[in-house]
Protein backbone atom coordinates (compact mmCIF):
# COMPACT_ATOMS: atom_id res chain seq x y z
CA UNK A 1 0.00 0.00 0.00
CA UNK A 2 1.52 3.27 -1.10
CA UNK A 3 1.15 6.48 0.94
CA UNK A 4 -1.09 7.90 -1.80
CA UNK A 5 -3.53 5.02 -1.35
CA UNK A 6 -3.58 5.59 2.41
CA UNK A 7 -4.31 9.30 1.91
CA UNK A 8 -7.05 8.36 -0.57
CA UNK A 9 -8.60 5.97 1.92
CA UNK A 10 -8.63 8.75 4.52
CA UNK A 11 -10.32 11.08 2.02
CA UNK A 12 -12.94 8.46 1.14
CA UNK A 13 -13.54 7.92 4.86
CA UNK A 14 -13.94 11.67 5.33
CA UNK A 15 -16.40 11.81 2.48
CA UNK A 16 -18.42 8.93 3.96
CA UNK A 17 -18.36 10.65 7.37
CA UNK A 18 -19.68 13.95 5.95
CA UNK A 19 -22.38 12.04 4.07
CA UNK A 20 -23.41 10.18 7.21
CA UNK A 21 -23.67 13.52 9.04
CA UNK A 22 -26.09 14.69 6.33
CA UNK A 23 -27.90 11.37 6.57
CA UNK A 24 -28.43 11.87 10.31
CA UNK A 25 -29.10 15.61 10.16
CA UNK A 26 -31.79 15.51 7.48
CA UNK A 27 -33.75 17.78 7.70
CA UNK A 28 -36.16 16.42 5.05
CA UNK A 29 -36.50 12.70 4.15
CA UNK A 30 -35.24 13.62 0.69
CA UNK A 31 -31.97 14.85 2.20
CA UNK A 32 -31.51 11.51 3.93
CA UNK A 33 -32.37 9.62 0.76
CA UNK A 34 -29.88 11.68 -1.22
CA UNK A 35 -27.23 11.06 1.41
CA UNK A 36 -27.79 7.32 1.26
CA UNK A 37 -27.61 7.47 -2.54
CA UNK A 38 -24.27 9.24 -2.27
CA UNK A 39 -23.14 6.72 0.32
CA UNK A 40 -23.92 3.88 -2.11
CA UNK A 41 -21.64 5.35 -4.74
CA UNK A 42 -18.88 5.99 -2.20
CA UNK A 43 -19.19 2.40 -0.98
CA UNK A 44 -19.01 1.10 -4.56
CA UNK A 45 -15.80 3.03 -5.17
CA UNK A 46 -14.39 1.84 -1.85
CA UNK A 47 -15.20 -1.81 -2.64
CA UNK A 48 -13.28 -1.60 -5.92
CA UNK A 49 -10.33 0.07 -4.21
CA UNK A 50 -10.46 -2.54 -1.44
CA UNK A 51 -10.36 -5.23 -4.09
CA UNK A 52 -6.98 -3.85 -5.17
CA UNK A 53 -5.65 -3.42 -1.63
CA UNK A 54 -6.61 -6.94 -0.60
CA UNK A 55 -4.35 -8.42 -3.25
CA UNK A 56 -6.07 -7.89 -6.57
CA UNK A 57 -8.68 -10.63 -6.45
CA UNK A 58 -11.63 -9.66 -8.60
CA UNK A 59 -14.15 -11.02 -6.10
CA UNK A 60 -14.96 -7.65 -4.59
CA UNK A 61 -15.70 -6.00 -7.91
CA UNK A 62 -18.56 -8.47 -8.40
CA UNK A 63 -19.83 -7.37 -5.01
CA UNK A 64 -19.38 -3.74 -6.09
CA UNK A 65 -21.43 -4.27 -9.26
CA UNK A 66 -24.27 -5.90 -7.33
CA UNK A 67 -24.06 -3.16 -4.71
CA UNK A 68 -24.31 -0.42 -7.34
CA UNK A 69 -27.32 -2.09 -9.00
CA UNK A 70 -29.21 -2.77 -5.76
CA UNK A 71 -28.37 0.71 -4.45
CA UNK A 72 -29.78 2.36 -7.56
CA UNK A 73 -32.98 0.31 -7.50
CA UNK A 74 -33.45 0.87 -3.78
CA UNK A 75 -33.00 4.62 -3.94
CA UNK A 76 -35.34 4.98 -6.91
CA UNK A 77 -38.01 2.87 -5.23
CA UNK A 78 -37.85 4.84 -1.98
CA UNK A 79 -37.99 8.09 -3.95
CA UNK A 80 -41.22 6.90 -5.58
CA UNK A 81 -42.77 5.91 -2.26
CA UNK A 82 -41.71 9.16 -0.58
CA UNK A 83 -43.57 11.04 -3.25
CA UNK A 84 -46.65 8.96 -2.52
CA UNK A 85 -46.49 9.41 1.21
CA UNK A 86 -46.16 13.14 1.34
CA UNK B 1 -59.14 -22.62 9.41
CA UNK B 2 -57.48 -20.03 11.61
CA UNK B 3 -57.38 -22.48 14.51
CA UNK B 4 -55.76 -25.11 12.32
CA UNK B 5 -53.07 -22.67 11.23
CA UNK B 6 -52.46 -21.70 14.84
CA UNK B 7 -52.12 -25.33 15.92
CA UNK B 8 -49.73 -26.01 13.04
CA UNK B 9 -47.61 -22.97 13.92
CA UNK B 10 -47.41 -23.90 17.61
CA UNK B 11 -46.65 -27.49 16.70
CA UNK B 12 -43.88 -26.41 14.35
CA UNK B 13 -42.36 -24.13 16.97
CA UNK B 14 -42.48 -26.89 19.59
CA UNK B 15 -40.80 -29.28 17.15
CA UNK B 16 -38.12 -26.65 16.52
CA UNK B 17 -37.49 -26.16 20.25
CA UNK B 18 -37.31 -29.90 20.88
CA UNK B 19 -34.87 -30.46 18.02
CA UNK B 20 -32.65 -27.60 19.14
CA UNK B 21 -32.77 -28.83 22.74
CA UNK B 22 -31.90 -32.38 21.77
CA UNK B 23 -29.08 -31.10 19.62
CA UNK B 24 -27.67 -29.16 22.56
CA UNK B 25 -27.73 -32.12 24.94
CA UNK B 26 -26.77 -34.91 22.60
CA UNK B 27 -23.60 -33.34 21.27
CA UNK B 28 -20.84 -35.14 23.11
CA UNK B 29 -18.09 -32.60 22.75
CA UNK B 30 -17.94 -29.10 21.34
CA UNK B 31 -14.76 -29.75 19.39
CA UNK B 32 -16.58 -32.32 17.30
CA UNK B 33 -19.09 -29.67 16.25
CA UNK B 34 -16.39 -27.09 15.59
CA UNK B 35 -14.50 -29.47 13.32
CA UNK B 36 -17.37 -29.48 10.81
CA UNK B 37 -16.45 -26.07 9.42
CA UNK B 38 -12.80 -26.88 8.78
CA UNK B 39 -13.74 -30.26 7.35
CA UNK B 40 -16.11 -28.65 4.87
CA UNK B 41 -13.42 -26.16 3.86
CA UNK B 42 -10.96 -29.01 3.33
CA UNK B 43 -13.21 -31.36 1.39
CA UNK B 44 -15.38 -28.90 -0.55
CA UNK B 45 -13.19 -28.52 -3.68
CA UNK B 46 -12.93 -32.29 -4.20
CA UNK B 47 -16.49 -33.15 -3.26
CA UNK B 48 -18.41 -30.44 -5.07
CA UNK B 49 -15.92 -28.89 -7.47
CA UNK B 50 -17.16 -25.37 -6.61
CA UNK B 51 -14.67 -22.58 -5.95
CA UNK B 52 -17.16 -20.74 -3.73
CA UNK B 53 -17.50 -22.88 -0.62
CA UNK B 54 -20.56 -20.98 0.66
CA UNK B 55 -22.43 -21.93 -2.50
CA UNK B 56 -21.28 -25.53 -2.23
CA UNK B 57 -22.67 -25.61 1.32
CA UNK B 58 -25.97 -23.99 0.32
CA UNK B 59 -26.68 -26.21 -2.66
CA UNK B 60 -24.86 -29.47 -1.93
CA UNK B 61 -24.15 -29.96 1.78
CA UNK B 62 -27.53 -28.53 2.71
CA UNK B 63 -29.41 -28.70 -0.57
CA UNK B 64 -32.41 -30.09 1.28
CA UNK B 65 -32.62 -26.93 3.41
CA UNK B 66 -32.42 -24.79 0.28
CA UNK B 67 -35.41 -26.64 -1.09
CA UNK B 68 -37.16 -25.90 2.19
CA UNK B 69 -36.25 -22.24 1.93
CA UNK B 70 -37.75 -22.02 -1.52
CA UNK B 71 -40.92 -23.55 -0.13
CA UNK B 72 -40.98 -21.02 2.72
CA UNK B 73 -40.60 -18.24 0.17
CA UNK B 74 -43.54 -19.66 -1.76
CA UNK B 75 -45.64 -19.65 1.41
CA UNK B 76 -44.72 -16.05 2.16
CA UNK B 77 -45.53 -15.05 -1.42
CA UNK B 78 -48.94 -16.60 -0.92
CA UNK B 79 -49.35 -14.72 2.34
CA UNK B 80 -48.39 -11.38 0.84
CA UNK B 81 -50.76 -11.80 -2.07
CA UNK B 82 -53.56 -12.45 0.42
CA UNK B 83 -52.43 -9.30 2.23
CA UNK B 84 -52.63 -7.45 -1.07
CA UNK B 85 -56.26 -8.32 -1.37
CA UNK B 86 -56.85 -7.05 2.15
CA UNK B 87 -55.28 -3.64 1.58
CA UNK B 88 -57.18 -3.06 -1.62
CA UNK B 89 -58.72 0.02 -0.02
CA UNK B 90 -56.17 2.73 0.64
CA UNK B 91 -52.51 2.08 1.21
CA UNK B 92 -51.11 2.14 -2.30
CA UNK B 93 -53.52 4.70 -3.64
CA UNK B 94 -51.34 7.81 -3.73
CA UNK B 95 -48.59 6.05 -5.60
CA UNK B 96 -50.68 5.60 -8.70
CA UNK B 97 -51.66 9.25 -9.08
CA UNK B 98 -48.20 9.84 -10.49
CA UNK B 99 -46.10 8.15 -13.15
CA UNK B 100 -42.66 8.82 -11.67
CA UNK B 101 -41.60 11.35 -14.27
CA UNK B 102 -40.08 10.94 -17.69
CA UNK B 103 -36.47 10.56 -16.55
CA UNK B 104 -37.28 7.63 -14.27
CA UNK B 105 -39.57 5.95 -16.80
CA UNK B 106 -37.09 6.11 -19.65
CA UNK B 107 -34.13 5.52 -17.34
CA UNK B 108 -35.56 2.35 -15.84
CA UNK B 109 -36.51 1.05 -19.29
CA UNK B 110 -33.02 1.76 -20.58
CA UNK B 111 -31.30 0.09 -17.62
CA UNK B 112 -33.70 -2.87 -17.26
CA UNK B 113 -32.07 -5.23 -19.83
CA UNK B 114 -28.62 -4.56 -18.41
CA UNK B 115 -29.67 -5.07 -14.80
CA UNK B 116 -31.31 -8.36 -15.75
CA UNK B 117 -28.09 -9.33 -17.54
CA UNK B 118 -26.10 -8.62 -14.37
CA UNK B 119 -28.62 -10.74 -12.45
CA UNK B 120 -28.13 -13.65 -14.85
CA UNK B 121 -24.36 -13.27 -14.55
CA UNK B 122 -24.62 -13.39 -10.76
CA UNK B 123 -26.80 -16.51 -10.95
CA UNK B 124 -24.62 -18.40 -13.42
CA UNK B 125 -21.36 -17.58 -11.62
CA UNK B 126 -22.70 -18.36 -8.15
CA UNK B 127 -20.32 -21.28 -7.73
CA UNK B 128 -17.29 -19.19 -8.73
CA UNK B 129 -17.74 -15.79 -7.08
CA UNK B 130 -20.01 -14.21 -4.45
CA UNK B 131 -23.66 -14.38 -5.39
CA UNK B 132 -25.93 -17.14 -6.58
CA UNK B 133 -29.58 -17.89 -7.11
CA UNK B 134 -31.08 -15.83 -4.32
CA UNK B 135 -29.35 -12.45 -4.87
CA UNK B 136 -29.48 -12.92 -8.65
CA UNK B 137 -33.19 -13.65 -8.60
CA UNK B 138 -33.79 -10.63 -6.37
CA UNK B 139 -31.86 -8.36 -8.75
CA UNK B 140 -33.95 -9.53 -11.71
CA UNK B 141 -37.21 -9.14 -9.80
CA UNK B 142 -36.41 -5.66 -8.46
CA UNK B 143 -35.45 -4.39 -11.92
CA UNK B 144 -38.88 -5.44 -13.14
CA UNK B 145 -40.32 -3.90 -9.98
CA UNK B 146 -39.04 -0.43 -10.85
CA UNK B 147 -40.54 -0.65 -14.34
CA UNK B 148 -43.88 -1.71 -12.84
CA UNK B 149 -43.71 1.22 -10.41
CA UNK B 150 -43.35 3.73 -13.23
CA UNK B 151 -46.00 2.52 -15.60
CA UNK B 152 -49.75 2.35 -15.37
CA UNK B 153 -50.26 0.07 -18.33
CA UNK B 154 -47.56 -2.60 -18.12
CA UNK B 155 -49.14 -6.02 -18.40
CA UNK B 156 -47.32 -8.79 -16.60
CA UNK B 157 -47.67 -12.20 -18.26
CA UNK B 158 -49.03 -13.75 -15.04
CA UNK B 159 -49.72 -17.10 -16.65
CA UNK B 160 -46.17 -17.40 -17.93
CA UNK B 161 -44.76 -16.43 -14.55
CA UNK B 162 -46.92 -18.95 -12.71
CA UNK B 163 -45.84 -21.68 -15.12
CA UNK B 164 -42.18 -20.70 -14.67
CA UNK B 165 -42.55 -20.78 -10.90
CA UNK B 166 -44.17 -24.20 -10.92
CA UNK B 167 -41.66 -25.62 -13.40
CA UNK B 168 -38.76 -24.32 -11.30
CA UNK B 169 -40.13 -25.97 -8.18
CA UNK B 170 -40.76 -29.25 -9.99
CA UNK B 171 -37.31 -29.07 -11.59
CA UNK B 172 -35.66 -28.76 -8.17
CA UNK B 173 -37.61 -31.83 -6.97
CA UNK B 174 -36.85 -33.75 -10.17
CA UNK B 175 -33.11 -33.20 -9.81
CA UNK B 176 -33.40 -34.32 -6.21
CA UNK B 177 -35.16 -37.54 -7.19
CA UNK B 178 -32.67 -38.25 -9.98
CA UNK B 179 -30.06 -38.20 -7.22
CA UNK B 180 -32.16 -40.56 -5.11
CA UNK B 181 -32.25 -43.22 -7.85
CA UNK B 182 -28.66 -42.72 -8.97
CA UNK B 183 -25.82 -44.93 -7.64
CA UNK B 184 -25.26 -42.38 -4.84
CA UNK B 185 -28.79 -43.18 -3.60
CA UNK B 186 -29.38 -39.94 -1.77
CA UNK B 187 -31.79 -37.08 -2.36
CA UNK B 188 -30.09 -34.20 -4.22
CA UNK B 189 -26.86 -36.18 -4.79
CA UNK B 190 -24.49 -34.23 -7.04
CA UNK B 191 -24.28 -36.73 -9.90
CA UNK B 192 -23.29 -34.43 -12.77
CA UNK B 193 -19.58 -34.30 -13.73
CA UNK B 194 -17.59 -31.80 -11.64
CA UNK B 195 -15.80 -30.23 -14.57
CA UNK B 196 -12.67 -28.12 -14.46
CA UNK B 197 -12.29 -26.24 -11.16
CA UNK B 198 -13.04 -22.53 -11.64
CA UNK B 199 -14.78 -22.69 -15.02
CA UNK B 200 -18.46 -21.98 -15.75
CA UNK B 201 -19.33 -25.63 -16.34
CA UNK B 202 -18.05 -26.97 -13.05
CA UNK B 203 -19.45 -28.00 -9.68
CA UNK B 204 -21.87 -30.49 -11.22
CA UNK B 205 -25.51 -29.60 -10.72
CA UNK B 206 -24.86 -26.53 -8.52
CA UNK B 207 -25.25 -23.94 -11.35
CA UNK B 208 -28.39 -25.78 -12.54
CA UNK B 209 -29.97 -25.68 -9.10
CA UNK B 210 -29.00 -22.04 -8.68
CA UNK B 211 -30.61 -21.19 -12.02
CA UNK B 212 -33.79 -22.93 -10.85
CA UNK B 213 -33.68 -21.11 -7.51
CA UNK B 214 -33.20 -17.80 -9.33
CA UNK B 215 -36.20 -18.43 -11.60
CA UNK B 216 -38.31 -19.34 -8.59
CA UNK B 217 -37.22 -16.33 -6.54
CA UNK B 218 -37.64 -13.90 -9.43
CA UNK B 219 -41.03 -15.21 -10.54
CA UNK B 220 -42.38 -15.28 -6.99
CA UNK B 221 -41.27 -11.72 -6.28
CA UNK B 222 -42.66 -10.46 -9.60
CA UNK B 223 -45.90 -12.24 -8.77
CA UNK B 224 -46.10 -10.53 -5.36
CA UNK B 225 -45.37 -7.13 -6.87
CA UNK B 226 -47.84 -7.46 -9.70
CA UNK B 227 -50.56 -8.56 -7.29
CA UNK B 228 -49.80 -5.63 -4.98
CA UNK B 229 -49.87 -3.12 -7.84
CA UNK B 230 -53.05 -4.67 -9.24
CA UNK B 231 -54.63 -4.20 -5.81
CA UNK B 232 -53.38 -0.59 -5.83
CA UNK B 233 -54.85 0.26 -9.23
CA UNK B 234 -58.10 -1.48 -8.31
CA UNK B 235 -58.35 0.76 -5.24
CA UNK B 236 -57.61 3.82 -7.38
CA UNK B 237 -60.35 2.95 -9.81
CA UNK B 238 -62.71 2.33 -6.92
CA UNK B 239 -61.88 5.79 -5.54
CA UNK B 240 -62.65 7.43 -8.87
CA UNK C 1 -38.52 -0.52 -39.26
CA UNK C 2 -37.94 1.25 -35.98
CA UNK C 3 -38.35 -1.80 -33.80
CA UNK C 4 -35.84 -3.82 -35.79
CA UNK C 5 -33.28 -1.10 -35.22
CA UNK C 6 -33.92 -1.11 -31.48
CA UNK C 7 -33.58 -4.89 -31.34
CA UNK C 8 -30.26 -4.75 -33.14
CA UNK C 9 -28.91 -1.95 -30.95
CA UNK C 10 -29.99 -3.68 -27.75
CA UNK C 11 -28.51 -7.01 -28.87
CA UNK C 12 -25.21 -5.31 -29.61
CA UNK C 13 -25.09 -3.37 -26.33
CA UNK C 14 -26.03 -6.43 -24.26
CA UNK C 15 -23.42 -8.58 -26.01
CA UNK C 16 -20.75 -5.97 -25.30
CA UNK C 17 -21.84 -5.80 -21.64
CA UNK C 18 -21.72 -9.59 -21.30
CA UNK C 19 -18.20 -9.75 -22.71
CA UNK C 20 -17.13 -6.99 -20.32
CA UNK C 21 -18.66 -8.58 -17.24
CA UNK C 22 -17.46 -12.16 -17.76
CA UNK C 23 -14.12 -10.89 -19.16
CA UNK C 24 -13.50 -14.21 -20.88
CA UNK C 25 -14.12 -15.63 -24.33
CA UNK C 26 -14.52 -19.26 -23.28
CA UNK C 27 -17.08 -21.03 -25.48
CA UNK C 28 -19.36 -21.95 -22.56
CA UNK C 29 -19.54 -18.33 -21.40
CA UNK C 30 -20.33 -17.14 -24.93
CA UNK C 31 -23.14 -19.68 -25.34
CA UNK C 32 -24.63 -18.90 -21.93
CA UNK C 33 -24.45 -15.19 -22.71
CA UNK C 34 -26.05 -15.60 -26.12
CA UNK C 35 -28.98 -17.53 -24.64
CA UNK C 36 -29.42 -14.97 -21.84
CA UNK C 37 -29.28 -12.02 -24.25
CA UNK C 38 -31.80 -13.50 -26.67
CA UNK C 39 -34.24 -14.21 -23.82
CA UNK C 40 -33.85 -10.68 -22.43
CA UNK C 41 -34.31 -9.02 -25.82
CA UNK C 42 -37.41 -11.10 -26.52
CA UNK C 43 -39.01 -10.20 -23.20
CA UNK C 44 -38.28 -6.45 -23.02
CA UNK C 45 -40.17 -5.01 -25.98
CA UNK C 46 -40.52 -1.56 -24.43
CA UNK C 47 -36.77 -1.29 -23.92
CA UNK C 48 -36.37 -2.34 -27.56
CA UNK C 49 -38.63 0.53 -28.60
CA UNK C 50 -36.59 2.92 -26.46
CA UNK C 51 -33.29 1.93 -28.06
CA UNK C 52 -34.91 2.31 -31.49
CA UNK C 53 -34.07 6.00 -31.05
CA UNK C 54 -30.42 5.32 -31.84
CA UNK C 55 -29.19 6.24 -35.29
CA UNK C 56 -27.34 3.39 -36.94
CA UNK C 57 -25.09 5.04 -39.47
CA UNK C 58 -21.40 5.64 -40.00
CA UNK C 59 -21.84 9.27 -39.04
CA UNK C 60 -23.54 8.34 -35.78
CA UNK C 61 -20.72 5.92 -35.01
CA UNK C 62 -18.24 8.71 -35.61
CA UNK C 63 -20.08 11.16 -33.39
CA UNK C 64 -20.44 8.78 -30.42
CA UNK C 65 -16.81 9.15 -29.25
CA UNK C 66 -17.02 12.90 -29.90
CA UNK C 67 -20.09 13.05 -27.71
CA UNK C 68 -18.38 11.03 -24.98
CA UNK C 69 -15.41 13.44 -25.11
CA UNK C 70 -17.70 16.46 -24.78
CA UNK C 71 -19.49 14.73 -21.93
CA UNK C 72 -16.30 13.83 -20.06
CA UNK C 73 -14.93 17.32 -20.45
CA UNK C 74 -18.16 18.83 -19.12
CA UNK C 75 -18.13 16.38 -16.19
CA UNK C 76 -14.61 17.40 -15.21
CA UNK C 77 -15.52 21.07 -15.59
CA UNK C 78 -18.59 20.64 -13.45
CA UNK C 79 -16.56 19.05 -10.68
CA UNK C 80 -14.06 21.88 -10.69
CA UNK C 81 -16.99 24.29 -10.65
CA UNK C 82 -18.62 22.57 -7.65
CA UNK C 83 -15.26 22.37 -5.88
CA UNK C 84 -14.74 26.11 -6.37
CA UNK C 85 -18.19 26.96 -5.02
CA UNK C 86 -17.93 24.65 -2.03
CA UNK C 87 -14.45 25.81 -1.06
CA UNK C 88 -15.26 29.54 -1.30
CA UNK C 89 -16.27 30.66 2.21
CA UNK C 90 -19.12 32.90 0.98
CA UNK C 91 -20.72 30.01 -0.99
CA UNK C 92 -21.33 31.86 -4.29
CA UNK C 93 -24.60 30.35 -5.49
CA UNK C 94 -27.63 31.91 -7.13
CA UNK C 95 -30.03 28.97 -7.49
CA UNK C 96 -33.35 28.63 -9.24
CA UNK C 97 -35.42 26.43 -11.54
CA UNK C 98 -35.53 27.33 -15.23
CA UNK C 99 -37.56 25.85 -18.06
CA UNK C 100 -35.64 25.08 -21.25
CA UNK C 101 -36.63 23.59 -24.60
CA UNK C 102 -35.12 20.73 -26.56
CA UNK C 103 -35.51 19.80 -30.19
CA UNK C 104 -34.76 16.12 -29.64
CA UNK C 105 -37.68 13.87 -30.50
CA UNK C 106 -36.91 10.35 -29.29
CA UNK C 107 -37.29 9.34 -25.60
CA UNK C 108 -33.74 7.94 -25.63
CA UNK C 109 -32.37 11.25 -26.85
CA UNK C 110 -34.22 13.14 -24.13
CA UNK C 111 -33.01 10.68 -21.51
CA UNK C 112 -29.37 11.03 -22.52
CA UNK C 113 -29.78 14.80 -22.70
CA UNK C 114 -31.30 14.86 -19.20
CA UNK C 115 -28.50 12.73 -17.80
CA UNK C 116 -25.87 14.86 -19.51
CA UNK C 117 -27.42 18.06 -18.16
CA UNK C 118 -27.44 16.58 -14.67
CA UNK C 119 -23.71 15.95 -14.87
CA UNK C 120 -22.71 19.31 -16.36
CA UNK C 121 -21.68 22.43 -14.45
CA UNK C 122 -24.34 23.67 -12.09
CA UNK C 123 -27.42 22.09 -13.64
CA UNK C 124 -29.72 19.24 -12.58
CA UNK C 125 -32.68 17.99 -14.61
CA UNK C 126 -35.74 17.65 -12.40
CA UNK C 127 -38.39 16.63 -14.91
CA UNK C 128 -39.24 16.51 -18.60
CA UNK C 129 -42.68 17.23 -19.98
CA UNK C 130 -42.94 16.96 -23.72
CA UNK C 131 -40.13 19.03 -25.18
CA UNK C 132 -39.50 21.19 -22.13
CA UNK C 133 -37.05 20.38 -19.38
CA UNK C 134 -37.24 21.74 -15.84
CA UNK C 135 -33.67 22.31 -14.76
CA UNK C 136 -32.36 23.33 -11.36
CA UNK C 137 -29.53 25.78 -11.93
CA UNK C 138 -27.01 26.66 -9.24
CA UNK C 139 -26.07 29.95 -10.86
CA UNK C 140 -29.02 31.47 -12.72
CA UNK C 141 -27.91 34.09 -15.23
CA UNK C 142 -30.51 36.55 -16.45
CA UNK C 143 -34.24 35.95 -16.84
CA UNK C 144 -34.46 35.15 -20.55
CA UNK C 145 -35.67 31.63 -21.33
CA UNK C 146 -33.95 31.51 -24.74
CA UNK C 147 -30.61 32.46 -23.26
CA UNK C 148 -30.97 29.71 -20.66
CA UNK C 149 -31.79 27.17 -23.37
CA UNK C 150 -28.76 28.33 -25.29
CA UNK C 151 -26.32 27.95 -22.43
CA UNK C 152 -27.69 24.71 -20.92
CA UNK C 153 -29.00 22.60 -23.78
CA UNK C 154 -27.47 23.72 -27.06
CA UNK C 155 -23.92 22.52 -26.38
CA UNK C 156 -24.95 18.88 -26.08
CA UNK C 157 -27.85 18.95 -28.46
CA UNK C 158 -25.86 19.62 -31.59
CA UNK C 159 -23.61 16.58 -31.08
CA UNK C 160 -26.35 14.39 -29.66
CA UNK C 161 -28.57 15.02 -32.69
CA UNK C 162 -26.11 13.11 -34.82
CA UNK C 163 -26.28 10.06 -32.57
CA UNK C 164 -30.01 9.78 -31.72
CA UNK C 165 -33.21 10.90 -33.37
CA UNK D 1 0.55 2.53 -15.26
CA UNK D 2 0.90 2.19 -11.48
CA UNK D 3 1.67 5.90 -11.10
CA UNK D 4 -1.31 6.84 -13.28
CA UNK D 5 -3.54 4.53 -11.24
CA UNK D 6 -2.40 6.12 -7.99
CA UNK D 7 -2.99 9.62 -9.36
CA UNK D 8 -6.50 8.70 -10.54
CA UNK D 9 -7.37 7.15 -7.17
CA UNK D 10 -6.11 10.23 -5.34
CA UNK D 11 -8.00 12.68 -7.58
CA UNK D 12 -11.14 10.56 -7.32
CA UNK D 13 -11.08 10.39 -3.55
CA UNK D 14 -10.39 14.14 -3.42
CA UNK D 15 -13.56 14.76 -5.45
CA UNK D 16 -15.50 12.34 -3.22
CA UNK D 17 -14.40 14.32 -0.15
CA UNK D 18 -15.35 17.62 -1.86
CA UNK D 19 -18.76 16.11 -2.66
CA UNK D 20 -19.19 15.23 1.01
CA UNK D 21 -18.29 18.80 1.93
CA UNK D 22 -20.82 20.05 -0.61
CA UNK D 23 -23.49 17.91 1.01
CA UNK D 24 -22.82 19.67 4.31
CA UNK D 25 -22.46 23.23 3.04
CA UNK D 26 -25.23 23.61 0.45
CA UNK D 27 -28.47 25.26 1.67
CA UNK D 28 -31.24 23.06 0.25
CA UNK D 29 -31.84 19.56 -1.07
CA UNK D 30 -31.57 20.58 -4.75
CA UNK D 31 -28.19 22.22 -4.35
CA UNK D 32 -26.97 19.28 -2.28
CA UNK D 33 -28.07 16.95 -5.05
CA UNK D 34 -26.02 19.00 -7.48
CA UNK D 35 -22.89 18.74 -5.36
CA UNK D 36 -23.50 15.11 -4.45
CA UNK D 37 -24.21 13.76 -7.91
CA UNK D 38 -21.43 15.41 -9.86
CA UNK D 39 -18.69 14.91 -7.32
CA UNK D 40 -19.49 11.31 -6.50
CA UNK D 41 -19.98 10.32 -10.14
CA UNK D 42 -16.62 11.61 -11.30
CA UNK D 43 -14.94 10.65 -8.03
CA UNK D 44 -16.18 7.07 -8.12
CA UNK D 45 -15.39 6.75 -11.82
CA UNK D 46 -11.87 7.97 -11.23
CA UNK D 47 -11.25 5.72 -8.21
CA UNK D 48 -12.59 2.68 -10.10
CA UNK D 49 -10.51 3.39 -13.20
CA UNK D 50 -7.42 3.97 -11.07
CA UNK D 51 -7.97 0.69 -9.22
CA UNK D 52 -8.36 -1.09 -12.55
CA UNK D 53 -4.97 0.29 -13.64
CA UNK D 54 -3.42 -1.22 -10.51
CA UNK D 55 -5.12 -4.60 -11.06
CA UNK D 56 -5.55 -4.97 -14.84
CA UNK D 57 -7.48 -8.27 -14.65
CA UNK D 58 -10.57 -6.39 -13.51
CA UNK D 59 -10.37 -3.66 -16.14
CA UNK D 60 -13.34 -4.95 -18.17
CA UNK D 61 -15.66 -5.20 -15.18
CA UNK D 62 -14.49 -1.76 -14.04
CA UNK D 63 -15.41 -0.27 -17.42
CA UNK D 64 -18.89 -1.78 -17.17
CA UNK D 65 -19.27 -0.45 -13.62
CA UNK D 66 -18.21 3.03 -14.76
CA UNK D 67 -20.76 3.03 -17.58
CA UNK D 68 -23.45 1.85 -15.19
CA UNK D 69 -22.65 4.59 -12.67
CA UNK D 70 -22.63 7.23 -15.42
CA UNK D 71 -26.11 6.13 -16.56
CA UNK D 72 -27.76 5.31 -13.23
CA UNK D 73 -26.48 8.09 -10.97
CA UNK D 74 -28.10 11.01 -12.82
CA UNK D 75 -31.36 9.06 -13.09
CA UNK D 76 -31.55 8.49 -9.35
CA UNK D 77 -30.60 12.12 -8.65
CA UNK D 78 -33.28 13.41 -11.02
CA UNK D 79 -35.82 11.11 -9.40
CA UNK D 80 -34.95 12.32 -5.89
CA UNK D 81 -35.05 15.95 -7.06
CA UNK D 82 -38.38 15.51 -8.80
CA UNK D 83 -40.03 13.70 -5.92
CA UNK D 84 -38.66 16.31 -3.48
CA UNK D 85 -40.22 19.05 -5.61
CA UNK D 86 -43.51 17.21 -5.97
CA UNK D 87 -43.36 16.37 -2.28
CA UNK D 88 -43.34 20.06 -1.47
CA UNK D 89 -39.76 20.71 -0.36
CA UNK D 90 -39.22 24.46 -0.89
CA UNK D 91 -36.24 25.97 -2.67
CA UNK D 92 -33.66 27.70 -0.49
CA UNK D 93 -34.62 31.27 0.44
CA UNK D 94 -31.80 32.73 -1.65
CA UNK D 95 -33.18 31.14 -4.84
CA UNK D 96 -33.93 33.70 -7.55
CA UNK D 97 -36.31 31.97 -9.91
CA UNK D 98 -38.82 29.10 -10.21
CA UNK D 99 -40.32 28.56 -13.66
CA UNK D 100 -41.99 25.32 -12.63
CA UNK D 101 -44.06 26.90 -9.85
CA UNK D 102 -45.14 29.68 -12.24
CA UNK D 103 -46.23 27.01 -14.70
CA UNK D 104 -48.33 25.11 -12.18
CA UNK D 105 -49.87 28.34 -10.86
CA UNK D 106 -51.14 29.32 -14.32
CA UNK D 107 -52.57 25.90 -15.11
Amino acid sequence: MTPIIIVSLVLIGLSALLTVIRLLAGPTPFDRLMASDTLTVIATAFLVLFSVISGGTDLYIDVAIVYAVIGFIGVVTIARFLKGGK
Amino acid sequence: MRKLIGILLIGGFAFYLITVGMGLFSAESRSELDSVGSEILATSPDLSGAANTVTAVVVQYRGFDTLGEVTVLFASALGVSMLAMAIRDGLLQDLFDDDGGFVLQAGSLALLPFIVLVGIYIVLHGHLSPGGGFPGGVIIATAVFVVILTSKTLSIPRGLINVLETLAGLGFLAIGFVGLYSPAQSFLANILPKGEFGSLLSAGFIPVIYAIVAIKVASELINIISKLTAAGSASREAAE
Amino acid sequence: MRNWKGTFALLFLLAASWLLIVSSVALVELIAGAVAIVVIVLLTHRSRDLFGGLRLSLKALLFTPIYLMVFLWQLIRSNLDIARRVLTPSLPINPGIVKVQTQLQSPLGKLILANSITLTPGTLTLDIEGSSLYVHWVDVKGTDADAATQSIVAGFERTLMEVVE
Amino acid sequence: MVILGNILIFIGSLFLALGGLGLIRMPDVYNRLQAGTKATTLGAMSVILGSAFLAPEMLTKAVLLIVFIAMANPVSSSTIGRSAYKGGVPLASRSVRDDWAKEEATE
